[in-house]
């Protein structure tokens, strides 16, 4: 076929006869191992489900120490980052590089804006002692819907477990992005991606995307348990 | 991908990715005030039914799955849906039953 | 590593264009990248079977006398880790697969070849981690490991060695994804679903698995270390956590890798009955679609190695009933290889003795499975010798015989040379045998109520005599094992040049020269044919003009 | 139980015996019959639907008839009879705690009379253990941190190997022990040779110890639920849901009193985890099951736990 034809494109993989073939191996291969991560993720959240169901009122009060507004300003930049994400593509499409580049800054920017909400929610989770392990305390803190009892402190360690082991893992994620877009932006700025070439612009963003859908779900299911007053 | 977005929709994914992106906004907002609610048992409901809505409109519009030309990608995700379902429901089934009997 | 075969007369192949370490450690030929997969399961291979060997010894009597009680108890642990993730899971994958996929399909390479060098180093890193933890103490938490006691009570290596499969579960992923794009993006022209190699059926479906069980085990193992590291109470009972959620979660991948070893196999069997019968395969759509079938009900039977452990009896139910209904596939594929026998003009070199093997042990291995998933027999089997007997007749009766007679089918190919035939057939034969009388004692020896993992039986001296007949069974499987190894290498050196096609054999990968060229094929091939097309090549016109090389 | 495991344990070998010679004897009568000769070329046969449906269905057939066999004797195998004598086993890495409900103690050892149904309540201290008596053909994990229940009748007299078969750490071949079957004679001597007294009066004691009594008081005053009679009852909670008042209902309540409040209580009792001992919380149980007029152990200890005669009121045979 047409295995003779790489005049134009350099980035053309010599075990792929045409562009369109390497770059739909590229993106469903992308798909494939968002596949994965939805299975990784899916243990976590297979536990969460079983302790939710046992320990719900224990959940709901650990849940609402959270800062809940931190949560949601967070789930807003991802989202802003996301769109900011697909503009870059569409940039790359239509020939506008410098819009293409001011967009994947804007998305770091978003990404480390998240990180650092993140980490001022961690700090204030260290500080009221809520991190599992030897210094961790939840006395007399009631539950959210039977205002006489207590939490059980065992359970709300539970809740703490996962909620850092699964944003804790999500925040990987996004460093991991971010590490990814550091070099989509070099090669922004190299001039790599032509309308005809942005394959990594695409398969970068499908897995920004998709940290991004983690978060929408991790979301309502860490911060707004049994929040209703 | 490259060929038909530049010449024929050159504008028509611009607003789609507006409107999303307003979308989820609202979804977001609406998730947190419906927590405030007292619906009962139907509060969990209510939020994870607004995070499906919004992880849908990411898929389909900003990860491009409904211009996929393939039924292919449609596949995978939807397989892979229904095993993390398995994964879920059937765990769940072994906890539900336990105290049965 | 192979410096290769008197290259004075050789014409140019994927083994004699480079020459150096870098151009193999730094290789993207998926050809190159099975080769140093094969030495380096190979290497595990032998760490695992002197385990083995090891802990056949010692139950050769009663008392704990050869090693102390928590030498056997890590010996068991590292010979399950080390076969089961460091060798069956890559090795007919790793192996075979990633060295026929693309020839199958007509391909010059897999989708991601930088991918799949990552893949290896991955596998590298969590072997080199595990041989690092055998070495500096060992573990000894059974290959399983249970919660709270892998988490809680065990001083030994538990961090490092859940780690390292951790990594090495990655390697798993990567190799599956690349043959899932690899099967539906490189397909030569012609080459349609229903055209394609069982083989590479078994292997789309093995790689469904690596890809959607293997996150969930490696994440399961975060939790272990994470739990063992911080003390979070996800599993702890004295924390609030439950222990048969880990059990749940780890089942969740670990039995569908059972199929991960196993279908991989079953396409290496279905190739040789074909080739040797000279026949299509009988009910080629579905025996490929009872490899999808395998891989989805796979994934819903997990808690049948739960049934004793205090779930509900409403999902052991449950549960028993889909075992069931993954039961059917398999058995569906032994009617159809057997079927396929019949009318075939049946050549007996040694790939087909194997397979013949992988037949008989196959069936007894999964006959066994309808005991241990009849709820009220694994009542009394689960956990005893009779579990032991009826994996080891899946996992090294079935996948082990295919890996090996498809390591003598390909072998020509892989390396351009012909191994011993008599030989061969000599070892399939000690290997039948020794198989037979390692494993059959144990199945009574189960029903007899002989525990697992038992370092010391000297409370029930009975049970000595069947396990005296495991031991020396144990010991002839050992030879058995050896004498491949050697032949091998010496076909290497000695062994004549194989023709392209030495079997006569269907399928693109034997359209080309033995051994392939770096890129596979001179000419992207165009398939006009069905697979196992025997009549056609037994007629004569087997020379497919679209094919040069 | 035994000859029921054994008998589906017969039929299968039976069936898959059937199937492994069918198999075995057409592979060979193939492999020789069309092995190659010259001239004689393989005939091509493309599959034949009808075939694959007839080894799809027949045995999806016999897996059923398996399946059902086996979840019936399952299914027996998980359902104590109600008017079961009763041991509490206590595991810990790495022995078995026996604990008559009449009050004898044993450790790795456990003397049954022959032709009584006996009740293993089972719970271990550490790490999961499971109690296998081969003989018995009985198997079940033992599980920290909540109850597991099996049961055996044994018909014969004799000793018997106990095992742990669940993994369980260093010594796990040597958590082994042996279950005598004794003549319900020579049991009851066995058994009138020294106890404590019964289990359920142990647990009387440790509850007036605790303090029990002062919220769960026998009438309707109490802060506390009235615990007569409440083994084995459908108990309504303060959230809305029913549960059944089994021995793991009885045990979380004590150790996790928070998580279960009974309708139109307060959540004011405090939690008993890491004050009580397994044997304990074991005791415990058995005392509120003895205040259960319908409950299994109802008519023995209600009554004996005054009047000392262990085993009398639940004789059987």
């Amino acid at each position: 076929m047409a295995a003779h034809t790489h005049h134009h494109n350099p980035a053309l993989l010599h075990h792929f006869s045409t562009e369109e073939q390497q770059r739909n191996s590229a993106s469903f291969g992308m798909w494939i191992f968002l596949a994965t991560e939805v299975m990784f993720f899916g243990g976590l959240f297979c536990a969460y489900l079983i302790y939710r169901h046992w320990y719900f009122g224990d959940f709901g009060a650990a849940s609402t120490s959270i800062n809940a507004k931190l949560g949601g300003a967070n789930t807003a930049v991802l989202i802003c980052s996301s769109l900011t994400v697909v503009l870059a593509i569409w940039a790359a499409q239509t020939s506008r590089r410098a819009l293409m580049i001011g967009m994947l800054v804007l998305t770091m920017l978003f990404g480390l804006t998240f990180l650092g909400i993140k980490g001022i929610e961690y700090a204030d989770k260290f500080h009221e002692q809520h991190v599992p392990g030897a210094s961790f305390s939840f006395e007399h803190v009631p539950i959210p819907s039977h205002p006489d009892q207590y939490a059980n402190p065992r359970h709300a360690e539970i809740f703490f477990a996962l909620y850092f082991i699964m944003t804790g893992l999500h925040a990987l994620h996004m460093i991991i992005g971010l590490g990814i877009f550091s070099w989509l932006l070099w090669a922004a700025w190299k001039g790599r991606f032509t309308p005809e070439y942005h394959t990594p612009l695409e398969i970068g963003g499908l897995y920004w995307h998709f940290v991004d859908i983690v978060w929408i779900y991790l979301f309502p299911l860490l911060y707004l348990i049994d929040r209703h007053k | 991908m490259s060929g038909h977005s530049t010449s024929e929709h050159a504008k028509s994914p611009l607003t789609t990715y507006f409107a999303v992106w307003g979308a989820l906004l609202l979804g977001t907002w609406l998730t947190y005030e419906a927590s405030l609610l007292d619906l009962g048992r139907y509060n969990a409901a209510v939020a994870l039914i607004i995070a499906t809505t919004k992880a849908l409109l990411v898929t389909l519009f900003f990860m491009h799955l409904k211009g996929a030309s393939e039924k292919l990608l449609k596949l995978v995700v939807a397989s892979t849906i229904f095993f993390l379902i398995l994964l879920l429901a059937l765990s769940m089934f072994d906890y539900g039953t336990r105290s049965f009997s | 590593m192979a410096t290769p075969i008197s290259p004075n007369v050789e014409r140019e192949n994927y083994l004699n264009k480079h020459y150096g370490v870098g151009s193999w450690l730094l290789t993207t030929d998926h050809k190159r990248i099975a080769l140093l997969y094969l030495l380096s399961i190979t290497f595990f291979f032998f760490i695992g079977g002197f385990f083995a060997l090891l802990i056949r010894l010692e139950l050769l009597t009663p008392a704990s006398d050869l090693v102390q009680v928590d030498t056997y108890n890590k010996l068991f642990t590292q010979h399950g880790q080390v076969m089961v993730f460091f060798f069956l899971i890559p090795s007919i994958p790793a192996v075979l697969g990633n060295f026929l996929i693309p020839l199958m399909v007509g391909a010059k390479d897999l989708a991601f070849p930088k991918i799949n060098l990552l893949s290896w180093y991955l596998y590298i890193i969590g072997g080199v981690m595990m041989v690092h933890c055998m070495l500096t103490g060992g573990v000894d938490s059974g290959w399983t490991f249970y919660v709270p006691l892998s988490t809680s009570f065990l001083n030994t290596k538990v961090v490092e060695a859940g780690l390292a499969i951790f990594v090495a579960g990655f390697s798993s992923i990567l190799t599956g994804l690349n043959f899932i794009v690899t099967i539906h993006r490189m397909r030569a022209p012609g080459m349609t679903w229903m055209r394609l190699p069982l083989f590479v059926w078994a292997h789309y479906a093995t790689s469904i698995i690596q890809i959607l069980g293997t996150p969930v085990v490696a994440i399961t193992l975060v939790l272990v270390v994470a739990e063992r590291s911080l003390h979070l109470g996800i599993f702890d009972p004295k924390l609030g956590g439950d222990p048969l959620l880990f059990q749940h979660l780890f089942w969740f991948y670990s039995h569908p890798a059972v199929y991960i070893m196993i279908l991989p196999s079953m396409g290496v069997v279905t190739e040789i009955i074909a080739c040797f019968s000279r026949k299509r395969i009988f009910g080629y759509s579905f025996v490929a679609m009872s490899s999808i079938a395998i891989a989805v009900f796979g994934f819903l039977v997990w808690a049948h190695h739960m049934f004793v452990a205090g779930i509900s009896v409403y999902a052991a139910l449950i549960f028993s009933l889909l075992s069931y209904a993954v039961a059917v596939p398999s058995a569906v594929k032994v009617f159809n290889w057997t079927a396929t026998l019949y009318k075939g003009s049946i050549h007996y070199d040694a790939p087909m003795l194997y397979a013949f093997g992988f037949l008989g042990l196959f069936t007894v291995g999964g006959l066994t499975g309808l005991f241990l998933s009849a709820l009220g027999v694994d009542m009394h089997v689960h956990d005893t010798y009779f579990v032991i007997a009826h994996f080891h007749y899946i996992m090294v009766g079935g996948a082990l015989m295919g890996y090996l007679g498809g390591m003598h089918f390909w072998w020509p190919k892989i390396s351009g040379k012909l191994y011993p035939e008599g030989w061969a057939r000599l070892a399939a034969l000690i290997v039948f045998i020794g198989f037979n009388l390692t494993f059959f004692p144990q199945f009574i020896l189960g029903y007899l109520g002989m525990p697992r993992r038992y370092a010391d039986y000297s409370h029930m001296p009975e049970f000595q005599i069947l396990n005296v007949f495991s031991t020396a069974g144990a010991t002839v499987l050992g030879v058995g094992y050896l004498l491949p190894m050697i032949y091998f290498l010496w076909s290497m050196r000695y062994g004549k040049p194989a023709p392209d096609n030495p079997w006569n054999a269907a399928g693109l990968e034997w359209q080309t020269q033995s051994p392939p060229t770096t890129f596979n094929f001179d000419e992207e091939p165009v398939v006009t044919w069905e697979a196992y097309n025997y009549d056609e090549i037994d007629k004569g016109h087997k020379e497919v003009p679209q094919v040069v090389g | 139980m035994a000859g029921n495991v054994d008998a589906l344990f017969i039929f299968l070998l039976i069936v898959t015996g059937m199937m492994t010679l069918l198999v075995f004897c057409a592979i060979v009568y193939f492999a020789a019959r069309y092995r190659y000769r010259k001239g004689v070329p393989a005939e091509q046969i493309e599959g034949s639907i009808p075939l694959e449906l007839t080894w799809t269905i027949i045995p999806f057939g016999v897996f059923m008839v398996i399946f059902a066999w086996g979840a019936v004797v399952y299914f027996q195998g998980r359902t104590p009879p109600r008017d079961s004598t009763e041991v509490y086993v206590v595991a810990k890495q790495w022995m078995w705690k026996l604990e008559h409900a009449e009050g004898q103690r044993e450790i790795n050892e456990l003397h049954v009379p022959v032709g009584r149904d006996v009740k293993l309540i089972m719970t271990s201290q550490d790490v999961i253990h499971s109690f296998f008596v081969p003989a018995f053909r009985i198997k079940q994990d033992v599980v920290p941190g909540r109850y597991t229940v099996a049961w055996f009748r044994a018909t014969k007299p004799g000793t018997y190997h106990l095992f742990c078969t669940q993994y369980c750490g260093t010594q796990h071949s040597g958590m082994i022990g042996s279950v005598v079957v004794m003549e319900p004679a020579q049991y009851q001597a066995w058994m009138s040779g020294g106890s404590g007294g019964p289990l359920s009066a142990t647990g009387e004691k440790i509850f007036a110890e605790l303090g029990c009594a002062t919220c769960h008081r026998s009438d309707t005053q109490g802060r506390g639920p009235n615990l007569q009679g409440l083994f084995g009852r459908p108990v309504q909670l303060e959230d809305g849901r029913m549960v059944n008042a089994d021995e793991n209902y009885l045990r979380e309540s004590i150790l996790d009193p928070g998580s279960k409040i009974v309708r139109g209580f307060k959540p004011v009792m405090p939690t008993f985890q890491g004050l009580v001992s397994e044997e304990q919380l074991g005791a415990l149980v058995a005392y509120v099951k003895s205040l259960s007029q319908s409950g299994p152990a109802g008519p023995k200890s209600a009554a004996a736990a005054p009047e000392s005669a262990p085993g009398k009121g639940n004789q059987v045979q």
